[in-house]
């Protein structure tokens, strides 16, 4: 029998993680968004297994900047890391993770933040085994390190794919034609 | 001594003609979206039948004389579809199916791709839709089978409906 | 368990008539809805572009000869279209329309796919000078 | 690919495959002597930048993009993404789109599911079957083409609606289909449950326990026949599934023939929904007005895919253009579970979990190859099975 | 006419080689359409088999690198000549074999075997990992099939107390059909042909979905042409096996065909009813079930022989 106690499920979550969070929104009525330090991740992530939001839906990959500002990101991270702000979105340099959990209609999203320069994050593969896949897409499409995650290798790009190059990075432009044009003949 | 020409000529037709009733293919999905896949697949079952014209799927590229191939030629499906086609022996063909093996379609410009099958190898016939019917697929398989054929018989073999799109005269849609 | 449970199946399909259809022998007709190749009428046409800016895959091409006297020809490549009438449904005019019945666009060569719509003397027009400056280039 | 091998470590590579249907894969699993430690796959082989490309181009022109992520439910995809720009549009789209688009979702359905039974019963080498059902299902091309003017990627949503009416010739022409395939239906069912040779290959094959399965977030009739009752269409309903709620199908075996005989039966369902639907389709207009320019804010929106759930992040950013657009499709979370389960499991069973999880995997190349300590050493999937056989013994 | 004129005529000709080649088109033909409309579809047009020979071999044929060329050439000839020799010892068309002698029912079956052991070396041949594969697969069903096949075939033989071919079939055909009486021998004799032809649901050696196209994955054009024909070849000889010892015997030309035909009907039937077995159901399938039932009756029918009854 499926119940969605939608509500009920929003409190426990923001009840739960009130002590590891930085701040949490309530975007949509379904939906609860908190804002971690990236040191909290893992942490965080048990407290959802735990109270039953073991489906990690997905994990997305945000780039905040868009690509004209890219100049500014060092000082608006600056921000960020000083708490000037730390809710809503649309604010440039920052590169954000968001993890979707699920449970019944509720979708739980813890989201952290890092800085362009040096983009870091734990793995929460050891608490849920299936975050693997994603993190290996948050590596290869956004140039996150992920140190302690199991398997390290191109998921979805080919391996003959340049050294720091990220595509979904808003300063990634593609190659131009001439380049896959030029490939496909050699 | 006309005898031996005659004879040549003969086995000449006679392959020709063995070519056109036997073209055996094999599929090859280069990065498309399934649309095609499905399409093409759709193509062997009891509705549409290509075995009635003598067109089997073959899993080795050796006992194969056409590839399908369907998708805009990914980075990492171009080396295997290079290789594909090389394994496959003389006289072989390729069919371009999707609006997006022939030109890249939708994903024209995307970073992973490689804009077209004829981009990586010769292609013979290009079938544009997305995908195109089983039937379209079908009649531009016939459009090869067609061009195989000696040019004086060309015309009334085989019941294969003629090409009806004439060069670039602007025609009006008909409903109007 | 059971074995061979297709029995009945097998032996009614065989004396049924196949489920084929003869297509390359027989023309056959594809619904009315079919969205076949897209065809153009430039005489409602206002020049708004919107149906060109909406196609997912450049596919068509508003050339204006003249915007004032609104001539206006329109390329369209059936190879990169993807049949979505996207183009259709954005036109306030309905200027656009797909054919249901010309889906058999396969061709030898890829130059058949570049079609241009328009008045008679505008697509001339158009053709006449392309050529004219291509063989300008040619001859640099 | 890069070759590792500490002490006694192999790394086995399965695939990439033999160029046919659906996505190519390759996986790659270590194994320590017997016992798999670590798995892990490798796809892209029809990575085409899709996410990327959505940035770069309009709402509208994503629409058609997004749609061609997969042929297979190109609707869904159409329609997830539709649903989350409205709402980020505060748009409030007519009960008859909404309706319209259920209807296509739950024949796109019947159509993949018929499509899987007939890929599955050609991978066990019953071919009969396999042209059986896609002779029925080219019942459901047929009135999707009529309905939606293509056979595939129908293109019936627009952002606002749907495109096309149902009329009462396409009403008729689908209730009467759907008598027919119903009929088609409980042969298929005593197929799968009866047929020897099909259950020689399917029972007891791949098993993932309900509790497994709902760690590694396992979705769709996979998750389903473990006894996980996962459907997005109950536990959060969109679109008219409020209106015309779907029943959840079940099983507990959790292995081969329980994945056949939940989405034979979820057939049934689909059969339900659409009678009810077309019984009692709301009036009205199919589409409303949207803005091209989209408010700025994020959504999250999810749908109920043949194979499962389907996720949707959309961020908008005030322009026409999405500002980051995420996709995940059902078949990734599937892999996670074969990936996880292998784990633990003797080599000699792998490719029995391999081809249990889903029919996609199966036809992915059964070619397996340890790397030993003497140069490569190639091992078949057959060969692979029978030492499983014999390990067992 | 010389002794040797005959024998090189009944070898090329009839009933060797061109007819026998042409009965094997044309019974490959309509298997295929029969399963076909089994499957509620058209199928091929008639010419299908001719017209994929002559492609076959008008075809390149690639010789793949690190393998033994003559032997890569030479393997479908040898293949195709054995199946077309052991037609000389079957009574083709109700006419009377070219040849025979005591003990020529058995040496038949091994020039029938000959195939399959081409076919397996031919996969072991070629260093593509699907060709060895498919020819483990084949050699490994070929030991499980042959042996039931062989004590199928047995069972007329001592019912008529010859190895001879041609006077089985007279037993056969003078006496009630022998299927009544041995119905397990018809039965194992049916299925173990649908093994050595590979077909449906024994088509484990060379499944398209598992294993490419098995041991042949690697032959084009010529060679595979020739494997090929060599399979129709025997599809005919074996019906013909079957229809000379338990369908009473091919006296005529139309009782010929009538047989053969109404065999190729059931074979096609059973072809399309069932999925695939593992290689190593098959295994088990024959051990287990085929060979011991065969055994069991052949020793009631050596029992029945001792104390003279009649059957
Ligand atoms: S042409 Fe269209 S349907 Fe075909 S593969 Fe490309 S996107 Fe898919
Ligand atoms: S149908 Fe779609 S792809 Fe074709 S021209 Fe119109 S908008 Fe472009
Ligand atoms: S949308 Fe219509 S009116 Fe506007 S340019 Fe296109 S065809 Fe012309
Ligand atoms: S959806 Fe994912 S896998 Fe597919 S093209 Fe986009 S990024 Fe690549
Ligand atoms: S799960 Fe993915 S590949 Fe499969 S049908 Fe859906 S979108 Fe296509
Ligand atoms: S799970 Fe299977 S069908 Fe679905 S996308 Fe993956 S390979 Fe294709
Ligand atoms: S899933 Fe199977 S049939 Fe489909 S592409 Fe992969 S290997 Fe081929
Ligand atoms: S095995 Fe054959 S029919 Fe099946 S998917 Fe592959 S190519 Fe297609």
């Amino acid at each position: 029998m499926i119940v969605t106690q939608t509500e009920e499920n929003l409190e426990e979550v923001q009840t739960l993680l009130a002590q590891l969070a930085i701040a949490y929104t309530r975007p949509e009525e379904n939906r609860i968004d908190v804002i971690l330090p990236p040191a909290k991740l893992v942490e965080a992530a048990r407290i959802m297994e735990d109270t039953g939001f073991w489906y990690l839906s997905a994990i997305t990959g945000v780039d905040h900047s868009s690509s004209a500002d890219t100049t500014n990101e060092e000082k608006a991270w600056q921000r960020v890391v000083e708490g000037e702000e730390q809710t809503g979105f649309g604010y440039s340099g920052v590169l954000e993770a968001l993890y979707h959990f699920c449970k019944g209609s509720v979708v739980a999203t813890l989201r952290v933040r890092m800085g362009h320069a040096n983009p870091n994050l734990p793995s929460i593969c050891g608490v849920v085994p299936s975050a693997s896949l994603y993190e290996r897409e948050l590596m290869e499409m956004f140039g996150i390190s992920i140190e302690d995650t199991p398997v390290k290798d191109h998921l979805l790009l080919p391996d003959d794919w340049p050294v720091g190059v990220y595509p979904l990075r808003k300063d990634f432009k593609g190659f131009g034609q001439p380049e896959v044009e030029g490939g496909a003949n050699a | 001594m006309d005898l031996p020409k005659a004879w040549e000529a003969a086995l000449v037709d006679l392959k020709t003609w063995a070519r056109i009733n036997s073209p055996w293919a094999i599929h090859f999905n280069s990065g498309s979206c399934n649309g095609c896949d499905i399409e093409i697949l759709a193509t062997l079952t009891p509705r549409y039948d290509l075995e009635r014209l003598g067109i089997k799927l073959q899993g080795s590229p050796r006992h194969a004389d056409v590839l399908i191939c369907t998708g805009p030629v990914t980075r990492q499906a171009r080396e295997r579809l290079i290789r594909t086609y090389e394994q496959m022996p003389d006289p072989k063909f390729v069919v371009a199916v999707g609006s997006c093996g022939i030109t890249g379609g939708a994903f024209e410009g995307c970073y992973n791709v490689a804009n077209g099958v004829d981009k990586v190898i010769p292609v013979d016939v290009y079938i544009p839709g997305c995908p195109p019917r089983p039937e379209a697929i079908i009649f531009g398989v016939s459009q090869l089978l067609q061009s195989l054929q000696p040019p004086k018989k060309a015309k009334n073999r085989n019941a294969i409906v003629t090409n009806p799109i004439t060069g670039s005269t602007p025609k009006k849609g008909v409903g109007e | 368990m059971k074995i061979g449970s297709l029995i009945g199946d097998i032996l009614k399909s065989f004396f049924k008539k196949p489920a084929t259809i003869l297509y390359p022998v027989e023309r056959i007709h594809a619904p009315e809805r079919y969205r076949g190749q897209l065809f153009w009428e430039p005489e409602k046409c206002s020049g708004c572009q919107l149906c060109v800016k909406d196609c997912p895959s450049n596919a068509i091409e508003l050339i204006v000869l003249d915007k004032v006297n609104k001539r206006f020809v329109m390329r369209y490549d059936k190879d990169k279209c993807t049949y979505c009438a996207q183009c259709v449904a954005s036109c306030r005019f309905a200027c656009l329309n797909m054919n249901s019945d010309q889906w058999e666009l396969a061709s030898l060569r890829k130059e058949p796919f570049t079609v241009y719509y328009g008045k008679d003397e505008d697509v001339s027009f158009l053709l006449a000078e392309r050529a004219a400056t291509s063989h300008l280039h040619s001859t640099e | 690919m890069p070759e590792t091998k500490h002490g006694d470590k192999f790394i086995v590579p399965i695939g990439p495959q033999h160029p046919a249907l659906k996505e190519p894969g390759h996986f790659e699993f270590t194994v320590d002597g017997e016992t798999v430690t670590g798995a892990s796959v490798r796809l892209g082989f029809v990575h085409r930048g899709i996410e990327k490309a959505a940035e770069e181009r309009t709402y509208i022109q994503d629409l058609y993009l997004l749609e061609r992520i997969c042929g297979i439910c190109s609707h869904v995809h159409a329609m997830a993404f539709a649903l989350g720009v409205e709402k980020l549009a505060g748009v409030t789209v007519p009960e008859r789109a909404q309706a319209i688009r259920v209807l296509v979702a739950e024949m796109e359905r019947i159509h993949s599911h018929l499509l899987w039974l007939g890929v599955a019963a050609h991978e066990a080498g019953f071919d009969t079957l396999f042209m059986y059902a896609w002779r029925d299902r080219e019942k459901v091309m047929d009135l999707l083409e009529q309905l939606c003017g293509n056979r595939v990627n129908y293109s019936i949503n627009v952002l606002g609606g749907v495109k096309e009416d149902v009329n009462d010739v396409i009403r008729d022409g689908i209730l009467s289909a759907m008598d027919y395939l119903e009929t088609r239906t409980v042969l298929y069912l005593k197929l799968v449950t009866t047929e020897r040779t099909l259950i020689g290959r399917t029972r007891g094959i791949g098993i993932m326990e309900k509790q497994t399965a709902a760690r590694l977030g396992t979705v769709g009739p996979t998750a389903r026949a473990s006894g996980l009752e996962r459907d997005i269409r109950l536990e959060a309903p969109y679109a008219a599934y409020l209106q015309y709620p779907a029943r959840i199908v079940t099983e507990q075996t959790g292995d081969l023939e329980a994945r056949f005989i939940v989405r034979v039966k979820e057939l049934y369902e689909s059969f339900r929904l659409i009678r009810g639907i077309l019984s009692t389709l709301p009036g009205g207009e199919l589409t409303t007005k949207m803005p091209r320019r989209i408010p700025e804010g994020e959504t999250i929106s999810r749908v109920e895919a043949p194979r499962g759930e389907l996720f949707y992040y959309i961020k908008s950013n005030g322009s026409d253009k999405p500002d980051r657009v995420k996709v995940r499709t059902p078949s990734i979370n599937n892999f996670a579970s074969v990936m996880a389960t292998a784990v633990g499991h003797k080599l000699a069973d792998i490719p029995m979990i391999l081809s249990g999880i889903d029919p996609c995997f199966s036809c992915n190349d059964r070619m397996v190859s340890i790397r030993g300590s003497e140069g490569q050493q190639a091992v078949d999937w057959e060969e692979l099975r029978l030492y499983g056989i014999e390990y067992y013994r | 006419m010389s002794e040797n004129m005959k024998s090189i005529l009944s070898l090329l000709i009839f009933p060797g080689g061109l007819a026998v080649m042409a009965a094997g088109m044309i019974y490959e033909y309509i298997d295929r359409k029969l399963v076909a409309r089994f499957q509620n579809r058209v199928g091929p047009r008639w010419f299908q088999p001719l017209a994929d020979f002559i492609k076959l071999l008008a075809k390149e044929e690639v010789i793949p690198e690190g393998i033994h060329p003559v032997l890569f050439q030479w393997l479908p000839v040898v293949a195709i000549a054995g199946a077309l020799t052991s037609a000389l010892y079957v009574p083709m068309f109700g006419v009377e074999p070219a040849f025979h002698f005591t003990g020529d029912l058995v040496v038949t079956i091994y020039l029938l075997s000959i195939l399959t052991l081409c076919t397996g070396l031919a996969g072991a041949n070629v260093a593509n990992r699907f060709s060895i594969i498919g020819a483990t697969r084949t050699l490994t069903q070929l030991f499980s099939y042959e042996a039931p096949f062989l004590l199928a075939l047995f069972g007329p033989a001592i019912a008529a107390g010859s190895w001879d071919i041609a006077v089985i079939e007279q037993y056969a055909t003078s006496h009630p059909w022998l299927m009544v009486f041995q119905p397990i021998g018809f039965l194992v004799a049916l299925i173990g042909l649908m093994g050595k032809l590979e077909l449906p649901p024994f088509d484990a050696p060379e499944a398209e979905t598992e294993i490419v196209s098995g041991a042949l994955t690697e032959y084009s054009g010529r060679g595979y042409a020739l494997f090929r024909l060599g399979r129709s070849v025997e599809l005919v000889i074996g019906l013909t096996l079957v229809a000379a010892f338990y369908l009473g015997g091919v006296a005529n030309p139309l009782l010929f065909l009538a047989k053969t035909l109404g065999l190729l009907l059931i074979i096609a039937a059973l072809q399309s009813l069932f999925a695939r077995l593992r290689i190593d159901q098959t295994v088990g399938l024959w051990w287990r079930s085929g060979a011991v039932l065969v055994l069991l009756q052949l020793l009631v029918l050596i029992a029945l022989k001792y104390f003279g009854v009649a059957i």
